[in-house]
């Protein structure tokens, strides 16, 4: 056995951690939001390089796995910092196996993103049509990053079989509408597709989608521990200056212990997270079982420990002028990004072996 | 940026326990299922010690886990214990089981590690092959959590000490030949610092100036739980473990290994309870139709599950921090919170699902739920690791 | 518009309960304060029926409450039944003391409304006096909680009938003269419908035909819980309740006046165990300073108190509709279920704010909460409790 | 015993709801919310002449009590109505006792407010200082309706005693500062007095505030009631429309369970708040300790509902176009306004006789 990150994830989330607080604090992060145009931070990330990090150097990435990408939600979301692209695309690009050019243009900055609703567990997503010239026609809500991807991998149905096919976003066979978040760092759109021209994508489909619904739970999961961890800190910092009846709050035992119960939170994630990660990475039997685990319990955990946070703060965390809200939101967004506990639990159910 | 950048990397954590681990779990697992809940639920209602359990694990060298070599134990770490304490109590055999070993497996650390070589040759074998009984002499009415506050007295005479007070809660003393005293040599207000003063014997719990009287209480009843009376207990020096007045220090290096290996405790017990769940969710069919099959039954069950394994990595990772020399208060703290959560709420749970069945004895549950019920307030509350965790961890003021 | 603004308004919803039922609450309370906690300890390790108590009530004319006066009862309603109960649980007798009443208070209803003046006569007085002892012979092993799955059956014989099956949760059966027995007298599967065909008998608990066997249980056990194994009981057409078939439909009548009085006894508990809590929190002082001054004590005391306090006004207007003739069962149902929760809930708080010492018998909390737990799963489970308000309040359709 | 509201308050619930339907549909109030600018609908509703129900005749009001108030605060937020104005104003009003000019005014549209944080419970507001001139000077953060008001009602210390004055919001001494709230349907703003001149009201200020206080629980609450009875009819609607897996998801247990709980908590609050109102109304000794337990308990149960709420609409919920956000926030908002329940418990914990 043995318990900790690497030296080298441990450089590598410091480095990454430092360049967000160079590039994305807060006060520009929310100049983006209200503008509802993060592409400058997106371009900035592809620029300096983050983009391949986690992903396998077969697919043009800089190596490392899954932790590596967990180590990426979990910093990305402590920063509040736009991540709907990012995640899209490391979910989406192992499609692209085998195919140089696009995995080019993806890491050039070119999105690509998987064509399934953003709520529901990616490889349970109802698969479209694909006709006899291979053009697809259908209707997906809620597409994660729909609205700015540049390439589409879209699950349909051939002669039976599940398999992938790439649609450009541009074609005009597409047609998409961007839907409003609570949650602004993360965007997506409802995307139609009618007699939209696509080539066929040589990766066994159902492989890459059920690789897809693990790490997404697994990243999913580390984003809401880097929402919830960040969130302890505020309430923390918060309770060490606020007073009430001339001691500070973080005095009232009601205050320490609902702090010490994010805290537990917070270390029970952080085990659970990078376990599934490893697990995903190492390919264990049990690895989609771990990610159930992680999505369902973390997000759950990120919504209590979201409102234990607001109530620390009191009435100052519901002005829009603090910070608390962004990560809030993202906690609870957290929560059915990627399908809802209660779908996690289903698996986690299957893993009791109940009938 | 480049240079902190990771290039290709090798596995990162490691969760696997090692080949010995997996072999002691089995093994463990293998001989605590020779007793199965019937011989569980007889002990508990007839109030008896389990010594059949008992002398089995004695004679598979169980108890000497963590006893070094040279005194006929195995040397293992606290990762082993736990796993053993872990799958003693999975059995179903839960804190009956464990309670009934759990202080032959660490309770002798002072001993070993501040005792004196006499000390050790004469009590560490017989722990190690279960004929020694020791039960652990710390807790008084008075004192609360505050082990400093003990007034229970050692008075130098000679060669020996004098000792009068009073003890409580104190676990399986009915069953004991001997007892780790811990005692104050000098009173609490003439010590220079609170932590002072304390001194630690192991001694003959000798009836006729000590007595015994078990607590009734709500579960865990194979295992007394008992006040202690002392009056006028004569120890001879040679019984004291290292130095007078350093009893604290020595007491101090056990408390988180005991909140780990509680925690253990716990998750087997709530792994136990989830087992039974599932079981009759499978077997119990109402209208042609099993239980198992109601989402309203199956979704609390799931959250159980994963409630528990992550408490357990939690532990795991605490234990492997111990084990590593490393600090592990935090951890440890947080492990004993989420394993003895999680295995009550597992146990609640388990119980629920077996809707009336669950309060009849018969199905088990219900002593499962009385005996997870007392990991939330023993070796300390919820609410103590909350304040530890706030105080200690997140540097919160001090209460009001 | 303004026809519908209101002018000056009189007293709105009024909250206050009327003299006599201030009275009665007042008289329980200080009749059965003459038993205190060591009482109910006692009993409830002894496992022994507490006949001083149920005795002192019969005198005391209680057990009658709801009986109709020409019957020597004092004809009152389901409110003023459940603050009895209420009451006498939250004394700290808790279920003990209830269930040895339970019945007598309302179990017989089924007789006053739909049996033979015969068999009025015959019974009423004497349940009223204290002399009658009855239990209620309804939940089949089988059956779960649809009652008309019950297997038990009556076969017509001359001028009697024949009864054979199990019966399981019999409470105070080997305590009990006669039980309230649901038969079938037409197979399920013969029957048109699925609640035709049940029939009801008050008759003797013949010891030669019935076998009754007490069931192992983790609380309450001044109060036997019963299988009943029915070999051949003979009972005369005399002791059958109103028509054959349509038993199904009596028993219904009782369902809601149950799910109140479960309530009301799940909430006189929840008062105990606070009151239990509060006098603990300002006894218990470590290091000069009573525990009850901690807000992480404090709070959770304070929520269970609004919590009790919020189930109870739910539970008062369920009995305020029902004996005002109005629909109640989205009340009843909902009282039920916030009456058990807060009153495990507080129970447990109880335990947790006496920390260690919650554990022991001897400072009675452990025993409200064994008792209170049984409450969210008798006489229907939490989850029951859901079904019904999804699918008959909210009209979502049937589970999965 | 009597367990149901009067014919007369039950005409007057229908009345006001249908009301709000008609002047205020959801479209109608996003239009407001958006353009942060809720006038419209506050004149309408003095106009229509609902402003003086529940309040004494003796204050011109039109009679009624805090049952009726508490009937409309359930009803303004279950439409999401705006309600800062006219809670800030029935909390106030009680203060212009024998002003007949006043009284006039304010039910003719000059909102007062009290002079205190509207997350604190009012009657422990620090009162502010007066000097000779009657001229006063403080900060008073995050006043309900404090942008909008017209008339401050503030508590103030005059020689170790505690008064009550009137500040004219328009005194060159007054500087407010608009703070925006996540739930849009009610305003804050942050108060400066400057020296600002101030007359004496002839009411005994701590009787007054306490009153305050104990409304303001009932009535917070009673909003906390209305926007989680909506959501509730939202979740339950959503379930019997929306299939998964080929079936309606309301026949799913675990979605049947998360609403039935719901109902139960609206069950009971409706019981408690209409029990709290009733006893502050009818000054029943206990009637604080029956305030703080509905605040408390009802505005709780608001939150944990509002995250079923959201957990049964799936995403769908988190985007901006669908209303559900609307009540959540509100709910959320609930929990703080005029003090969280930790600050309440703490009156209910002396209701316990705890040390």
């Amino acid at each position: 056995m043995h318990w900790k990150l690497s030296d080298e994830q441990n450089a590598y989330q410091e480095a990454f951690r430092d360049w967000l607080a160079g590039v994305a604090p807060l006060s520009i992060i929310r100049g983006w939001l209200d503008s509802d145009d993060v592409s400058a931070f997106e371009s900035r990330f592809v620029a300096d390089d983050w983009a391949g990090v986690g992903v396998a150097e077969s697919l043009r990435g800089q190596g490392g796995g899954l932790v590596e990408l967990a180590l990426t939600a979990e910093e990305l979301a402590r920063a509040a910092a736009p991540s709907a692209t990012w995640l899209a695309t490391v979910l989406a690009v192992p499609a692209l196996a085998g195919r140089a050019d696009l995995l080019a243009a993806t890491f050039g900055g070119e999105t690509v993103a998987l064509l399934v609703p953003a709520d529901v567990i990616p490889d349970t997503a109802a698969p479209l049509t694909v006709d006899a010239s291979g053009a697809i026609t259908g209707a997906v809500p809620r597409v994660l990053a729909g609205g700015t991807a540049r390439r589409f991998v879209v699950p349909a149905r051939e002669r039976g079989e599940l398999v992938l096919r790439l649609v450009d976003a541009q074609d005009d066979g597409v047609r998409r509408t961007r839907r409003r978040l609570l949650d602004r760092t993360r965007s997506i759109a409802d995307v139609v597709l009618d007699a939209a021209a696509s080539e066929p994508l040589s990766v066994d489909g159902t492989q890459v989608l059920r690789d897809a619904a693990a790490r997404a739970a697994v990243l999913v999961a580390a984003d809401a521990l880097g929402a919830t961890a960040r969130m302890l800190e505020l309430a923390v910092e918060y309770s060490k200056q606020r007073k009430q009846f001339g001691v500070l709050i973080g005095s009232f035992q009601a205050v320490k212990h609902a702090a010490a119960m994010m805290l537990v939170d917070v270390e029970a994630a952080r085990s659970v997270v990078y376990f599934a990660a490893a697990s995903v990475a190492g390919a264990d039997p049990d690895a989609l079982l771990h990610a159930a685990a992680a999505k369902a319990q973390v997000t759950a955990a990120g919504v209590r420990d979201a409102d234990s946070a607001l109530t620390l703060h009191g009435a100052i965390g519901y002005t829009w002028e603090h910070d608390l809200h962004l990560f809030y939101k993202r906690a609870k967004l957290d929560e059915q990004l990627c399908g809802a506990p209660g779908k996690w639990n289903d698996l986690i159910a299957d893993g009791l072996a109940l009938v | 940026m480049v240079v902190a950048k990771p290039g290709r990397m090798d596995a990162v954590v490691d969760f696997e326990l090692t080949e010995d681990q997996q072999t002691i779990r089995k093994a463990v697992a293998e001989l605590a299922a020779k007793f199965d809940d019937e011989y569980w639920l007889a002990k508990d209602e007839a109030h008896e010690f389990p010594t059949e359990f008992y002398e089995a694990f004695a004679r598979g060298g169980w108890l000497g886990i963590t006893t070094p070599e040279e005194y006929g134990g195995h040397g293992f770490g606290i990762t082993e214990a736990a796993l053993l304490l872990e799958e003693v109590s999975a059995s179903g055999g839960g804190m009956n089981a464990a309670s009934s070993m759990h202080l032959s497996i660490f309770g002798m650390h002072p001993v070993i590690v501040h005792g004196s070589e006499e000390l050790k040759r004469e009590n560490l074998p017989r722990i190690v092959n279960g004929d020694l009984h020791v039960c652990f002499g710390v807790t008084e009415p008075g004192a609360g959590l505050d082990t400093t506050r003990i007034t229970t007295f050692a008075r130098r005479d000679g060669d020996d000490y004098v000792i009068n007070g009073r003890k409580v809660w104190i676990s399986k003393a009915m069953e004991s030949e001997k007892v780790l005293l811990l005692t104050r040599t000098t009173k609490f207000e003439d010590a220079k610092k609170k932590t002072d003063g304390l001194t630690l014997f192991l001694t003959d719990l000798d009836r006729s100036k000590v007595d015994i009287r078990p607590i009734r209480k709500m579960g865990r009843n194979a295992v007394s739980s008992n006040e202690l009376f002392i009056d006028d207990l004569r120890v001879p020096a040679a019984h004291r473990i290292g130095e007078e007045g350093q009893g604290f220090r020595y007491i101090l290096d056990g408390l988180n290994p005991e909140r780990m290996l509680v925690a253990a405790e716990a998750l087997g017990l709530g792994r136990a309870a989830l087992r039974r769940a599932v079981r009759y969710g499978n077997e119990r069919e109402v209208f042609g139709r099993p239980i198992g099959m109601n989402q309203g039954l199956q979704f609390p069950l799931a959250d159980s599950l994963a409630r528990l394994d992550a408490a357990e990595l939690v532990l795991r990772k605490a234990t492997w921090l111990y084990d590593n020399g490393k600090p592990c208060a935090r951890e440890a703290n947080t492990a004993k919170y989420l394993c003895a959560d999680a295995g009550f709420q597992a146990a609640d749970r388990a119980l629920q699902t077996h809707g009336g069945m669950g309060y009849s004895e018969e199905y088990h549950v219900a002593r499962y739920f009385r005996e997870a019920r007392l990991l939330k307030i023993a070796p300390l509350s919820q609410e103590m690791v909350l304040n530890f965790l706030g105080s200690h961890v997140l540097n919160l003021p001090r209460s009001y």
